[in-house]
C-alpha cells in the first residue's frame, strides 16, 4: 500500500473526477520502490490509501482495460491500456482494430513516457525576457483573442501535424471563423511523394498494400518494417507473406542505398546507387521482357550493361529478380520514401510503379483504398512543402499571429530555411506543446496540452486495413497535471470566443465529441439507446464502418517518364547524405522518452547517440575507425558525429539518423547526437516540390578525436565467432511444409 | 526450523531436472522463437520494459555495459566478406532461456534462484546477496545485475514516472541480480485463476508481454505439456525434446529439413526456448 | 654455513626477540603510516561503493567479477605458505624453518582475514551476507549446499580458526617469556592472559607437543582443500578457462608460490625493521628461495600442463579463449604473469644472488606481482571472452574505487602483521633456543671444530 | 570434571541442545506474539461488527454484550476477488450508517461522516503489513478454505489474522514471518472436495495431475484420506 510520503506527492491534486480514473496512489500490493528495503513486518508504519466510493468494477490489485488510440505516430493503432488504481501501467495492442490486430510497436509502448513525462509543459508560459511566466489559462484566452482582434483573417496561419476525427473539425471551424485560409499542415517525415507517385500511377493517393497475398516483395526503399506508413500492419502482412500462400514462402529482395529494418529482413538485399532506383526498376522490365507498347519503347534501352553500369546491381542478379518476378506471381513492388528523396523522385516513383503495371499486380497485390463515409473526418495529409511556403511567408512578414500546434519545425526544418528568424517575424507565436521543445521555446505562449492518455479525440487514419474505422481516444486516467489542457477543449474555447452560439451547447469537448458521435449513431452503424452506442463505441475503441471501396486506374502513366543519368561524383562534397529515419526515434518527436533512447537501434545497435554510417570500404579510403568523430560538411553546415563502419550502405552514401540531436525539449533528448535536419540542403523533388532529402551532398573530415560508441554490440562486431547461436539456412534445405 | 525442512530444501533442488522421472505437472512454460518472422524491430524489448519495471540507465551506464534489457536483441552479420551484407542481417532475441538444468541455479550460494515445478528458472531479488556467481556462470549472459540503487538514481524513475511501475513486480534495489522471468506474474495469476475453477491454464490465457507485443508473432509461448498448445505442436514438429543434449534429428545422417534448435544444447543446461533457424531464399 | 649462530645465549635470544617489540628501527613506522594510510583509502572507497552500488567498481553485465575475486584468491593463496613452512616442515624435522615459522603463520592467518574481507566487499549486498550462513531461522530456509561458494565460505572459515589457534597454540610458551620480561603495564596484563598460566613444566610441554603436532596434522589436509575448493569455484563452473580439472593442484602450486615469494618479501623487511640478522640469516634466506625455485618450476609445469589439455581437447571455445589471453586486450598483463611468474625465478638458479637481499627483495616483488597478475588472468578473459560472442565486453578497465579497495586490502594486511610483530614475538624464542642448543650439546659432547659439527649436524 | 573439559563440555552441549531443538516441528503460532497496537484515525470496533451475537439475548445489540456477526467478506470484499484484500470504501460504511440514526451521534460516527462530507478517504494505518517483496494472495487462500473446503469464514480469516471479532482495532495475533507461512505449507493437509468446484483438477493428455509435488497415490495419510501440501515454490509470494 501507498506509505505516506508518495500520498503527500500525490495530493497536490483532487480526487473528485471519475471512478476509474481516479489515481489511488500505489493502492493494492505495493510498488515495492527499492523492494529490498523493507525486509520486516512493520505494523502500522504505512498508510492505506481507500476510495471514498468505488465502482463494482474497481477492485484493488486487478487491473481494468480501456481501449484507446496511440498518437505516437500517424498508423492509428488501437491500443489497449491497463490500469491499476487509476494509473496507467501498460498499453497492449487493441484486438479489435484491423490495423495492429492486438499488437504494438516499441514506439507505442513508450508513450506511457510520454504521458508521464517529467518534463512536460505543465502551465501556460507567457514570454517575458527570456523567461517564460506562468499564467492561468483565461489570461491566455483573453490574450489570444486581443492578439487575433490587431489581426486579419489572412494575417493568422496555424501550423499543424497531420489531424483528423472531429479536431480537425473543430480547427477547420476555427480557421474558418478567423477568416483564414493559412492553414499549413506539415509532418517532416511524410510519404507525400509516395502518395503523389500512387495519384498518378494509381489514381488513388494510398491504396492497400497486400504483402501477404504477394509471393515475391520488391521493394525499393519502403521501410513498411519499421516506419513506412503503417508499420504494426505491414509486419502482420509480412509474417503471413513469411509463411507463405499456398506454403511458399515470400521472397523479399529489398534495393536500396542505406539498409533499413525491412532491408535486413531481406533475402536478397541490393545497394543500389543513391537516386538510381528507377533505372533498376526499367532494367528490371527490360530483364522481364514482358512488356509491350510504349513501355517496351520505353526501356528498351535500359539494359543490363547499362543498368548493371548506372546502379551498381550486378547483372546477374538482375537477372535473377526478373526471373523470379517471372516465376511467381503475384508480386509486389514498393516505392518507398528514400527512393523517392530526389529532385527526380517522382520519375523514380513512376518508374517503379510501371513495373506494378507490367506484372499485373495491380488489382492483385494492390488493392483499392476503403473510403471513410465522413470525409470531413479524414486525415488532412501532411508534407513537407507546405512548411517551405511557411516559411516563405514567415519570413516575408504576412502573419502576425502564428499558431503552432504540436510540431516542432524548428528542429525539423533544414538549416537553410533559417525557420527561427522567420518565424520570429510573426507577431504574436502561440505554441500548443508538450514540451518545451526548441519551437516553444520561441514562441510568446505556450498553452500546455493533454497527453493522449488525457484527452478525448477521435482519428482516422490515412492507411486503413480491412475495413474503414474511426479510432476512439480516450482518457485512461485523470490528468496528470492539473493545468494542461486537451487540443479539443482548447479549440472548442477559442471557436466560441468567435462564435458562441453555435457552440453554446457544449460544456466541453467531451460533451461535443459525444454529440457529434451520436448525432450520426445510424451512420456509425449504431441503433437503439444512445448510452448503449456510446458505452460500446468507448468500449471497443473504435467504430467500424462500412466504406466503399474505390477504383484503381489500370492503366499505366508512362508519359513524361525520363529519368536522369546518375551525375559524376561531385569533388568538394563527393558523398550523398541519407538522413535515416528509424523505427525509435522518426522525427524527433519522442526523443525525450527515455526507452526509445535505450531502445538500441535495430541495426547498428547504438543508443543515446548520434552516429554515421559509413561503408568499411569507403573508411578504409579515408582511414577511419569505427567511433571517430568526424566532421560531416554539406554546402549549408556541418556537424561532428561519432562513426560506425556498417556494411549495409553504399560506399558513395552516408547516413546520419533523425530524431536527436535536440537543443531542447527536456532531460532525455537535450543534448544527445546531432540533427541531420542541419546540415541538410534544400533542394526539393521536381513536380510535388517536397523536401529531397537525398539529394544533400557532404565530405568527411577526421577530427582526431576517438570515443567509444555507446552500442549493445559487443567488440565481435556482430560476428559469431564460430558459436551456434543465431543460425540460417537457405530454402532448399528445409521444409516448411512440416512446421505448424 | 528443522532437519527434516534441511533436507526437503536440499534434495528438492535438483527436483525437476529433465532427466529425472518427474514429469512436470501440470505446467511446463516454454517459448518458441521463430527467426524467420523475427524482424528485430524491438518492440519485445521496449514492452519487457513497460512490464518488468526495467531501470532506464543512460548514456554513460549502458557505455559501461550495465544497461538492464532483460530481452536484447541481437543482431549478426554473415561473416563471409562479401561487400554488402546482402542476405541481410539475422536478428536473435536474447533472454533468459529458463534452463531445466540451469547452471546458474547449482552455483547461487543462498539459493536464490531455482527451478519451479512449472519449470522456471526463478530468481528471488529478496533473498539475493549478490555473489553474481549465476552470472558468471551464465553460458548466454542473460543476468542483469543492480549496479546501482536505481529507484534512487536521478531521472530514471522521476516523480511522475514512476507511477508507471508495475505493482505485481518488485523494484529492484541496488545489489540483486535479474533477469527474464516469463512475466511470471502473468503465469501466477493465470495459474491460480484456473486452479480457483478447478482445471489448468488454457492455451491462450496468459501471454509474456513480449510475446503479445511483437508484431508478427514470432514469439510463441505456452504450456509444453499440454498438448493443445502451440508450443508443443511446434516442438513436437521440430523433433525438439527438452530433455536431449543431442537431438535425433542432428544425429541423422544428411542432416534434417527441421529448423527448430537450441542454443548451447551441447553444454546440457536444457534450455526452454527453442529457436526456429531464420530462412533465406535459394533462388535470388 | 650454518643455519643460526650457535654461540647466541638464551638470554640474548630472549632479550633480542623481547626488544622488537619495544623498539624497531624508524622504517617500521613508516610502514605503519602507509598501511594506515591505504587502509583508511580502501575504507574510503568501500564506503562509497556500499552507498552507490557496486557499479563504481566498474564492473558490467558479462563481466560481473573483477579484481575482488582475483585479489581474494591471492589472499588465500597467500596464507598457503605459512602452513607449509609451520605445519609441513615441521613435520619434515626441518629445522631451518624454527626462525621465521612464526611470521609466516601470522601472515596465514591475516591473509586469510584479508581474503574474508574480499568475500564481503564483492558482495552486492553485504549487508546480507548473514543468508550464505547456515544456521535455524525464521525464514526456513538454508543456503545453497551445493554452491563451491558456500563450500568456499565454510573452508575458509575453517581455515582461519584453525590457523588462529595454530598460531596461538605454538606461541604459548612464547608468550610466557614474553609475560615474564615484560615491564608492568596492559601489555604484561595481555600476555599473562594468553600465556593461559604455562610454567614450562613437562607436563605442559608434552602435552603442548602433542596438541602442536596434531594441529598441525589436521591443518596440512585443510590447506590444501581450501584452495582446491577456491579452485572448485572456478573448476566447477561451465566457463571455458574455468572448467578445467587440473585446477585444484594447480592452484595448490600457485598458492604455495605466491606465498614463499611473500615471506621472501617479509622476511627481508622484518629482518631489517626488528634487527633480526642474527635470526633470520642468509643462510635460511637461501633454502626459502631454493624452495621458491622449486616451487615456481612446479607451477611452470602445471602452466603448461594447463595450455597443452586446452590445446588438446578440440574445445573450441577454451583455445580460442587461450589464444585472446596471449594476443587480446588482455595480452600484455598476460605475458607479464608468464614472465614474472616463469622467467624472473630463474634468477633464483643462480647461486650469486641466492643471498643477494636487493635483488632477493626486487625479484619476489616482481614475482607476488605476476602471481596476482595469474589470478587476474584467470577471473578476468573468461567474462571478456565467453560462450557468448555478443556480451564480449568493450570496456572493463577497473576503477579507481576498486583499485582502490585492492590496495586498501594490502595496507589493511600490512597493518595486521606490522601491529601482530610488535605486539607479539614473530621470531619463536623457544624454538630457536631449541636449534641452539642442539649445536651446543654437539659441541660440548664431541668437543670438536665447527667443521665436524656441522658435518655430524647434516 | 576437570577443569581443562568444562568448557568444551558445556558447548557441546549446548550445541546439541540447538540441534534437538532444530529437529522439532514447531509451530510458531505463539497466541502471546502481539503486533503493536496501531493507533487508527476511527477506532474501528470490530467486535461490535464481526463479533458473536449475544447467547442469551441474540436481539440484543448492546455493544458491551456481543456483536452482529456480520460476514468479514461483507466489509472486505476484495479479498476473495483479488491478490489483496483491500479496505473496503467509505460508502461502505456510510450505505448502513445513514440507516442506522441510533448511533449517528456517537463520536467514532461523526468522526466518519466528517469524511464523508469532505470525500475524503480514511488514512487507515496498514496493520499486517507484509515487506514490500512479498505478495500473499487472499483470493486463492479464500477459494480454497472457504469456497472449496467449506470451512467457517471466521476460522479462515482467523488462522492469519487472530481473533478480530473480539478486537476493537485489529491487532496482529501471529507472527506472519516467512517460516510461519512455509511451516502451514508444508503440513499435509486432508483435501476435503465440497462445493462446485472440485479441489483436484482435470487430467491433461493421458496423465493425472495433481497440484503438488506429489502424485496422488503418495498423498494418503495414515486413514488413507487423500492430503495435499501447500506450493513450496518461492516464485508464488517474491516476484
Amino acid at each position: 500500500m501507498i506509505d505516506s510520503e508518495s500520498t503527500k506527492n500525490l495530493s497536490g491534486q483532487a480526487f473528485d473526477r471519475r471512478d476509474f480514473l481516479k489515481v489511488l496512489g500505489f493502492g493494492g500490493t505495493a510498488v515495492a520502490l527499492s523492494g529490498c528495503g523493507n525486509t520486516s513486518i512493520e505494523d502500522g508504519k504505512e498508510t492505506v490509501v481507500s476510495y471514498v466510493e468505488a465502482k463494482d468494477y474497481v477492485i484493488p490489485g486487478v487491473a481494468v482495460y480501456f481501449n484507446s488510440t496511440c498518437a505516437q505516430c500517424d498508423a492509428g493503432c488501437s491500443i489497449t491500456g491497463k490500469i491499476r488504481e487509476g494509473r496507467v501501467l501498460k498499453l497492449e495492442g487493441n484486438p479489435e482494430s484491423s490495423i495492429n490486430r492486438g499488437k504494438l510497436c516499441g514506439l507505442g509502448q513508450a508513450s506511457v513516457q510520454h504521458h508521464y513525462n517529467p518534463d512536460r509543459v505543465r502551465e501556460p508560459l507567457l514570454r517575458n525576457g527570456d523567461k517564460g511566466q506562468a499564467i492561468s489559462w483565461e489570461k491566455a484566452y483573453e490574450l489570444i483573442n486581443e492578439k487575433l482582434q490587431g489581426a486579419k483573417g489572412e494575417e493568422v496561419a496555424f501550423i499543424t501535424g497531420d489531424v483528423s476525427g472531429h479536431q480537425k473539425v473543430l480547427l477547420t471551424n476555427y480557421i474558418d471563423s478567423l477568416g483564414s485560409k493559412n492553414h499549413f499542415v506539415y509532418e517532416a517525415v511524410a510519404p507525400a511523394v509516395v502518395r503523389a507517385g500512387n495519384l498518378k500511377s494509381y489514381g488513388v493517393e494510398m491504396p492497400r498494400y497486400r504483402i501477404d497475398k504477394a509471393k515475391v516483395v520488391l521493394s525499393f526503399g519502403a521501410d513498411f518494417l519499421g516506419t513506412w506508413i503503417s508499420p504494426v500492419h505491414f509486419a502482420q502482412q509480412y509474417a503471413a507473406f513469411r509463411k507463405g500462400v499456398d506454403g511458399q514462402r515470400g521472397v523479399l529482395i529489398q534495393a536500396e542505398s542505406k539498409m533499413t529494418l525491412t532491408g535486413a529482413n531481406a533475402d536478397r538485399w541490393l545497394a543500389v546507387r543513391p537516386g538510381t532506383e528507377g533505372i533498376l526498376a526499367l532494367g528490371i522490365i527490360n530483364a522481364l521482357g514482358i512488356a509491350t507498347g510504349d513501355v517496351a519503347e520505353l526501356v528498351k534501352d535500359y539494359d543490363r550493361a547499362r543498368v548493371s553500369r548506372d546502379t551498381g546491381v550486378e547483372p546477374s542478379n538482375i537477372d535473377k529478380i526478373a526471373a523470379i518476378l517471372r516465376l511467381r506471381s503475384p508480386s509486389l513492388i514498393l516505392a518507398g520514401s528514400a527512393a523517392e528523396g530526389y529532385v527526380h523522385g517522382m520519375q523514380n516513383a513512376d518508374a517503379i510503379n510501371l513495373l506494378n503495371h507490367v506484372l499485373g499486380n495491380v488489382g492483385k497485390t494492390i488493392e483499392a483504398p476503403v473510403s471513410v463515409p465522413f470525409p470531413q473526418l479524414t486525415q488532412t495529409k501532411g508534407n513537407t512543402a507546405s512548411l517551405k511556403k511557411l516559411n516563405d511567408d514567415l519570413a516575408a512578414g504576412k502573419y502576425k499571429v502564428l499558431f503552432n500546434i504540436a510540431t516542432n519545425p524548428v528542429y525539423t526544418a533544414p538549416a537553410s530555411y533559417k525557420y527561427g528568424d522567420s518565424m520570429a517575424k510573426a507577431g504574436f507565436k502561440v505554441a500548443f506543446a508538450h514540451y518545451l521543445d526548441e519551437t516553444a521555446l520561441q514562441a510568446d505562449l505556450v498553452l500546455p496540452l493533454d497527453s493522449e492518455m488525457e484527452d478525448w479525440g477521435t482519428h482516422v487514419p490515412e492507411y486503413l486495413a480491412d475495413t474503414a474505422q474511426i479510432n476512439i481516444q480516450q482518457p485512461l486516467m485523470e490528468r496528470l497535471h492539473a493545468n494542461t489542457r486537451g487540443m479539443g477543449d482548447i479549440l472548442l474555447t477559442l471557436v466560441k470566443q468567435r462564435k458562441p452560439e453555435e457552440y453554446k451547447a457544449f460544456d466541453d469537448y467531451y460533451g461535443y465529441l459525444r454529440y457529434a458521435m451520436l448525432q450520426n449513431k445510424a451512420a456509425l452503424g449504431g441503433s437503439g439507446d444512445d448510452d448503449v452506442f456510446w458505452n460500446d463505441t468507448l468500449s471497443k475503441g473504435i467504430v467500424k464502418l462500412s466504406g466503399a471501396s474505390g477504383a484503381l486506374s489500370a492503366k499505366a502513366a508512362v508519359e513524361g517518364l525520363k529519368l536522369p543519368q546518375p551525375e559524376e561524383a561531385d569533388k568538394q562534397y563527393p558523398l550523398r547524405l541519407i538522413p535515416s529515419v528509424t523505427s525509435n526515434l522518426r522525427d524527433g518527436r519522442h526523443t525525450n522518452q527515455p526507452w526509445i533512447q535505450e531502445s538500441p537501434d535495430p541495426l547498428t545497435t547504438i543508443v543515446w547517440d548520434s552516429w554515421v554510417e559509413v561503408h568499411p570500404k569507403k573508411a578504409l579510403e579515408l582511414g577511419i575507425v569505427e567511433g571517430d568523430i568526424v566532421k560531416v560538411t554539406s554546402k549549408t553546415g556541418s556537424v561532428n558525429v561519432q562513426v560506425y563502419v556498417f556494411p549495409g550502405i553504399h560506399p558513395e552514401a552516408v547516413s546520419i539518423p533523425m530524431g536527436r540531436g535536440h537543443e531542447a525539449m527536456g532531460r532525455y533528448a537535450k543534448g544527445y547526437g546531432v540533427n541531420p535536419f542541419g546540415i541538410m540542403d534544400a533542394v526539393f523533388e521536381g513536380s510535388t516540390g517536397e523536401l529531397a532529402m537525398h539529394e544533400t551532398r557532404v565530405n568527411i573530415a577526421k577530427t582526431g578525436q576517438r570515443v567509444i560508441v555507446v552500442k549493445d554490440e559487443g567488440p565481435a562486431g556482430g560476428k559469431q565467432m564460430g558459436r551456434r547461436v543465431a543460425l540460417s539456412r537457405s530454402t532448399d534445405q528445409v521444409d516448411l511444409s512440416k512446421e505448424v | 526450523m528443522s532437519v527434516t525442512n534441511l533436507l526437503n530444501n536440499w534434495a528438492a533442488v535438483r527436483h525437476f531436472h529433465p532427466i529425472d522421472d518427474k514429469p512436470h505437472d501440470p505446467y511446463k512454460w516454454a517459448m518458441a522463437i521463430d527467426l524467420d518472422a523475427c524482424i528485430g524491430c524491438n518492440a519485445c524489448a521496449v514492452a519487457c520494459y513497460a512490464e518488468n519495471n526495467l531501470p532506464v540507465v543512460g548514456r554513460e551506464k549502458f557505455q559501461h555495459g550495465q544497461a538492464m534489457h532483460w530481452m536484447r536483441i541481437e543482431r549478426y552479420w554473415n561473416e563471409d566478406s562479401r561487400e554488402f551484407p546482402d542476405q541481410g542481417a539475422e536478428f536473435l532475441p536474447m533472454m533468459c532461456q529458463q534452463c531445466e538444468a540451469a547452471p546458474c541455479e547449482t552455483v547461487c550460494p543462498v539459493g536464490a534462484t531455482n527451478h519451479t515445478q512449472d519449470g522456471l528458472n526463478s530468481q528471488i531479488y529478496n533473498r539475493c546477496i549478490g555473489s553474481r556467481y549465476c552470472s558468471a556462470n551464465c553460458p548466454y549472459k542473460v543476468r542483469y545485475f543492480n549496479w546501482y540503487d536505481y529507484p534512487t538514481t536521478d531521472n530514471v524513475w522521476p516523480a511522475e514516472m514512476n507511477y508507471q511501475l508495475n505493482p505485481d513486480v518488485t523494484v529492484r534495489g541496488k545489489g540483486v541480480m535479474e533477469k527474464c522471468t516469463f512475466c511470471v506474474q502473468r503465469l501466477r495469476a493465470a495459474e491460480v485463476t484456473a486452479k480457483g475453477e478447478g482445471r489448468i491454464v488454457r492455451e491462450g490465457e496468459v501471454q509474456t508481454a513480449c510475446q503479445q507485443s511483437c508484431p508478427t508473432n514470432a514469439i510463441s509461448f505456452g504450456n509444453l505439456v499440454d498438448p493443445e498448445s502451440r508450443v508443443y505442436k511446434q516442438w513436437k514438429a521440430q523433433q525438439v525434446d527438452l530433455a536431449k543434449d543431442e537431438q535425433e534429428k542432428d544425429k541423422r545422417e544428411g542432416g534434417t529439413d527441421l529448423r527448430g534448435y537450441r542454443i548451447f544444447e551441447d553444454l546440457r543446461p536444457y534450455p526452454s526456448v527453442m529457436y526456429l533457424e531464420r530462412v533465406r531464399e535459394s533462388a535470388v | 654455513m650454518k643455519d643460526i649462530r650457535e654461540d647466541i645465549a638464551w638470554a640474548k635470544i630472549n632479550q633480542d626477540v623481547m626488544k622488537s617489540l619495544e623498539n624497531p628501527r624508524p622504517l617500521y613506522w613508516v610502514i605503519l603510516f602507509f598501511a594506515v594510510l591505504t587502509f583508511g583509502i580502501g575504507i574510503g572507497c568501500e564506503v562509497y561503493q556500499y552507498q552507490m552500488g557496486m557499479g563504481v567498481a566498474n564492473l558490467d553485465n558479462p563481466h560481473v567479477w573483477g579484481l575482488y575475486i582475483a585479489t581474494f584468491i591471492f589472499w588465500i593463496g597467500m596464507s598457503h605458505s605459512g602452513t607449509l613452512l609451520s605445519a609441513i616442515l615441521h613435520l619434515m624435522h626441518a629445522d631451518w624453518r624454527k626462525p621465521i615459522y612464526r611470521f609466516a603463520e601470522a601472515m596465514t592467518t591475516f591473509s586469510l582475514m584479508t581474503a574474508g574481507l574480499f568475500v564481503m566487499v564483492h558482495l552486492g549486498r553485504l549487508w546480507q551476507f548473514y543468508y550464505a550462513v547456515p544456521y535455524p531461522n525464521e525464514r526456513w530456509v538454508w543456503p545453497n549446499f551445493q554452491s563451491p561458494l558456500l563450500w568456499d565460505a565454510m573452508a575458509i572459515f575453517t581455515y582461519l580458526s584453525s590457523s588462529v589457534l595454530f598460531l596461538f597454540v605454538g606461541m604459548i610458551p612464547d608468550l610466557a617469556i614474553a609475560r615474564d620480561n615484560m615491564h608492568s603495564g596492559w601489555r604484561k596484563k595481555l600476555y599473562t592472559l594468553l600465556a593461559l598460566g604455562w610454567e614450562g613444566t613437562d607436563r605442559q610441554w608434552r602435552n603442548f607437543r602433542v596438541t602442536y603436532l596434531t594441529i598441525a596434522c589436521f591443518l596440512i589436509p585443510l590447506a590444501v582443500s581450501v584452495h582446491s575448493i577456491v579452485a572448485s569455484d572456478f573448476g566447477m563452473s561451465q566457463q571455458p578457462g574455468w572448467h578445467v580439472t587440473s585446477f585444484p593442484p594447480y592452484f595448490v602450486a600457485g598458492a604455495l608460490y605466491s606465498g614463499c615469494a611473500a615471506i621472501i618479501t617479509l622476511f627481508i623487511i622484518l629482518r631489517y625493521v626488528f634487527k633480526f640478522e642474527d635470526y633470520m640469516t642468509l643462510p635460511i634466506l637461501k633454502k626459502i628461495v631454493r624452495l621458491t625455485f622449486a616451487i615456481a618450476m612446479v607451477w611452470t609445469y602445471l602452466n603448461c600442463i594447463e595450455f597443452a589439455s586446452v590445446w588438446y581437447s578440440h574445445d573450441a571455445v577454451s583455445k580460442d579463449l587461450l589464444i585472446q589471453k596471449m594476443t587480446g586486450p588482455y595480452a600484455p598483463f598476460w605475458w607479464a604473469m608468464i614472465f614474472c611468474g616463469s622467467i624472473v625465478p630463474l634468477v633464483f638458479a643462480i647461486k650469486r644472488f641466492q643471498t643477494n637481499i636487493p635483488v632477493l627483495f626486487a625479484t619476489s616483488l616482481l614475482l607476488n606481482l605476476g602471481m596476482w597478475l595469474e589470478r587476474w588472468m584467470i577471473v578476468s578473459p573468461t567474462f571478456s571472452h565467453g560462450y557468448y560472442p555478443w556480451t564480449w565486453d568493450h570496456d572493463q578497465w577497473p576503477s579507481m574505487i576498486q583499485w582502490g579497495i585492492v590496495f586498501g586490502s594490502f595496507g589493511w594486511f600490512t597493518l595486521l602483521f606490522m601491529v601482530f610483530c610488535k605486539m607479539f614475538p614473530s621470531v619463536s624464542m623457544y624454538e630457536v633456543k631449541e636449534m641452539v642448543y642442539h649445536r651446543t650439546l654437539h659441541l660440548k659432547q664431541n668437543g670438536a671444530s665447527e667443521q665436524t659439527v656441522e658435518q655430524g649436524v647434516h | 570434571m576437570h577443569r581443562y573439559l568444562r568448557f568444551p563440555f558445556m558447548l557441546a552441549s549446548f550445541l546439541v541442545a540447538v540441534a534437538c531443538h532444530a529437529a522439532t516441528e514447531q509451530t510458531l503460532t505463539t497466541e502471546d506474539d502481539l503486533g503493536p497496537q496501531v493507533q487508527q484515525p476511527i477506532e474501528f470496533p470490530h467486535y461490535r461488527h464481526a463479533g458473536n451475537r449475544n447467547p442469551v439475548d441474540p436481539t440484543n445489540s448492546d455493544p458491551t454484550k456481543g456483536g452482529m456477526e456480520i460476514n468479514c467478506q461483507y466489509c472486505h470484499t476484495y479479498a476473495r476477488r483479488s491478490l489483496t484484500a483491500g479496505i473496503p470504501p467509505l460508502q461502505k460504511c456510510v450505505g448502513c450508517h445513514q440507516n442506522i440514526p441510533t448511533v449517528r451521534d456517537k463520536p467514532r460516527i461523526v468522526e466518519l461522516f466528517k469524511y464523508w462530507d469532505a470525500k475524503k478517504a480514511i488514512p487507515w494505518k496498514k496493520v499486517h503489513d507484509l515487506p514490500d517483496f512479498v505478495r500473499f494472495n487472499h483470493e486463492r487462500h479464500i477459494k480454497r478454505f472457504i469456497e472449496q473446503q467449506g470451512r467457517p469464514v471466521q476460522e479462515v480469516c482467523g488462522y492469519c489474522h487472530g481473533q478480530v471479532k473480539e478486537m476493537v482495532t485489529a491487532r496482529r495475533q501471529k507472527p506472519i514471518t516467512m517460516g510461519w507461512c512455509v511451516s502451514c505449507h508444508m503440513k499435509e493437509h486432508v483435501v476435503v472436495a465440497k462445493g462446485a468446484i472440485p479441489e483436484g483438477g482435470t487430467p491433461i493428455g493421458k496423465q493425472d495431475y495433481w497440484y503438488t509435488f506429489q502424485k496422488p497415490a503418495e498423498t494418503r495419510n495414515a486413514e488413507g484420506e487423500l492430503t495435499a501440501k501447500g506450493p513450496n515454490d518461492c516464485w508464488l509470494c517474491h516476484k
